[in-house]
This record gives C-alpha cells, structure tokens and sequence, in this order.
C-alpha cells in the first residue's frame, strides 16, 4: 500500500509507524528528518508545489515498490511554519526482508531531496534566507544509479 | 499559459502565479525566462541568474531548454530543498 | 544516549520512537523485524545467553557510536515466545544527519544478525526446529567491513 | 568450570548448564567439545559435529582452537540467529 500526505499538521509517528503493519512483512524501515536548531536557526518554512508534489511523491513510491517488491510505503512530508525539533519528513517502508526495506528507505529519502518540489527558508531570529540546495544531496541521489559493488 | 513562481522566485516577482502571453518567438523555458526578464524589474531580478533556475511543464520537472509545445502550467523555482 | 533492552514483552514501537528524541538531531532511522508467517510458521520462540546478549548489544551501539558520531542508539530484541506479525527486534539510531542515522541503522541489524547471541526456533503445528544460520547474514554483516565505494 | 549451552546444544545435552572439572590435557575449547562427547550419549550427540557448534569464554565469542586458561565460563551453542 502506498500512502503519501503533504500536510501542515505536525507528523504523528505513532500513527505513521502504525500505519507500516502489513501482512507478510519482515521487515519495517523508517527515517524522519528533523529541524535541526544548530547555526541560530530559530525557524523554517516549508513551500511547495501543490498537485505537483504529490504526484512526485507517488512517482517515488511507485518506483521503489517495484525497485524493491516492498509490501507499504509511507511518505509524509510536513509544509508551513516549522519549529527547531519538529520532524519535515517521515518515511517507512515494509518488504518481506530487510535489507529491501533498508534499501528502498535510504533510496526515498535521497531521492525526496532532489526530486519533489520543496522548499525550505530559514529564520534566524529577525533573518530569513532561502536555503541552497547542496552538491551534496544531488550527489547522494546519483549514486543509486551507479552500479553496485 | 499559466506561470507559477516558488521561494525566492516567487518573492521577487511578487506574485506566486499570473498568466501571460509571450509571443511566437518564445519556444522554450529559456526563451520565456529571458522573456518574462524583460516585464518588470521584479521580473528582471527574478530571472537575472537564468542558471539558478529550475523548472516544471505540466507538473513534471524539464531542463531549461525543453520546448514549451503545449504547455498550459510552467512553474520556475530555485533548486529544491525539501526533506 | 545508548539503549539496549532484551525482554520477552511486545515492543511497544511509539514508546520506542518518542524515545529516540534527542537535542540537535537531524535524522532518526529505525528497523524493525517481526516474525513472518511464510512458510507456515505459527510460532518463534526465541532464546538469548542473559548477560553476554546485553553486552553484545551495548558493544554493537558503542561501535556505531563512535563510527557515525550518533546522538543516540535504542536496541531493543524480544526473547520468549512470539507469534507471526510479532515484532523480533528494534534498532533506533539519531543524528545529526540522515546518511549517519541510515548507515548506522543498517550496520546494527547487520551485525547484531551475527554478533550477538540469540537462537529461534521455529513452529509449524506440531514440529518445532532450530533456524540454520544464514551465509548471506555474514555476508551482509562482513560487506561493512570492506573498502567503500 | 561452568558450562551453559544453548539452543539444540542444550536440548540434546539435556541441561543447560553444568559444572565440570575436565583433565588438564583439555587446553583449547576445541579438546573440551571432545572430552565432553564422552561424558553421555546426550553430550555425544550434541559433540558430534564441532564443526557446527560455536563457543564462548567468559561471555566472549571465541574460535574453537581458542586456549581455555583461566576461563569460569564456557559455553556451546549453534551459530546465531537473532534479529
């Protein structure tokens, strides 16, 4: 089952985690990503790209159902005013093994960063900044195209 | 056609959406962007730094020099940064 | 902050993941494995050696630790008799960034699969029988140690 | 010396657990697994294949040509299979 939301509402993980039971499953994976309150960040706002953003989201989904034979996958993307400790992003995945769910987790996540229309500001007590994409997430993102070892 | 703006493309246009008409010659993303460059200054700062431009055709990201074809939604943004 | 539990109460999953909170984390990636009914599996027990199970596990959360700089790590194993859907075991890692949390998560279900002393068997119906040890498990567990690509 | 055995290695031994005072020709893990075999059928039986059984000294993983020295506990058991 695939199951995707962009939302406002602060991400519940115990409704999220629950949410992963599938029957036949092994194994359940799960990343959240978190507004980090190093550098003075004091704030973050989350846009995006309505209509668009889901569409990507399944996309994504879709892609690594098939990649990966997964049994669920959840992905929740939090938009609006944000606070430093509240979670942007949860992802869980369900396969019958673990390291499909392992896999196709870390894979979502790269590929959210670079793929689906976000996009974060930053306030630091009176001062707003756009935050720039990093070389670092696009590079992350290719290596899965790469062959594997 | 209808345009939309994201983050700091956004603010400087200020405005997140309009519709416009470009003329004939305007065949690709690159060809609206330098375009849209000549509307207002607002429009002019937004597309001043055409390499730090992304964009969407009818919701699915294109590189800058896909035809527009028959476009009806082109959104230009900066580089993503969800997650 | 490390936390290591072996008990043969149900993992309580939303316990678990609000306790992985932790100040300046950018990332929380959690595994969990639970008892398959493929094969015509009704039951798992699982048996542990007290004492060497719990210092396998901190030695396993000290390592990843240190080699991901992790703000926190939560294993939790379940021991006792299961059935399938059950869940077999919890690894929770928190950084400050994702790819540390994602690695640090799949390395310690990796090697707690071959370090640390735990022994299922299986029951269909009336049969009972030991699970053989996996090669692709040591597989697994041995590719961390292999040059990265 | 305190012996603990786990998993099939216990069930076939039928004990968990026992004290045993081998000779001191029994200096690796490996001479304790055959002097164990001739202790009962049960221990024959679960001494059978060493090449199947795993062992540990004092709460540590260890090969099976490991020296004994001063060890409290060993035990014996299958590979593991947690997780």
């Amino acid at each position: 089952m695939i199951r995707v939301s962009v939302d406002s509402a602060p991400i519940e993980l115990a409704v999220e985690v629950a949410a992963l039971d599938e029957p036949g499953a092994g194994g359940v994976a799960t990343f959240t990503g978190l507004v980090r309150a190093d550098d003075g960040v004091t704030g973050l706002e989350l846009e995006h790209y309505p209509g668009m953003t889901e569409q990507a989201l399944i996309a994504l989904a879709e892609t690594a159902t098939e990649r990966w034979s997964l049994l669920g996958v959840t992905m929740v993307h939090r938009v609006g005013a944000m606070e430093p400790g509240d979670r942007i992003v949860f992802i869980g995945t369900v396969a019958q093994h673990r390291r499909e769910a392992l896999d196709a987790c870390a894979w979502l996540i790269d590929r959210l960063k670079t793929d689906a229309p976000f996009w974060k500001r930053e306030t630091r007590g009176e001062t707003a900044s756009w935050v720039e994409a990093r070389a670092s997430d696009a590079a992350a993102a290719a290596r899965w195209d790469a062959p594997r070892g | 056609m209808e345009l939309l703006y994201f983050a700091w493309v956004r603010e400087r246009i200020g405005t997140g959406q309009e519709q416009v008409d470009p003329p004939e010659t305007v065949r690709s993303v690159a060809d609206l962007i330098a375009w849209l460059a000549t509307l207002s200054p607002g429009h002019a700062e937004a597309m001043r730094e055409p390499e730090r431009l992304r964009a969407a055709i009818d919701q699915k990201f294109v590189p800058l020099d896909a035809p527009l074809g028959a476009a009806r939604e082109v959104a230009l943004f900066p580089p993503v940064t969800g997650g």
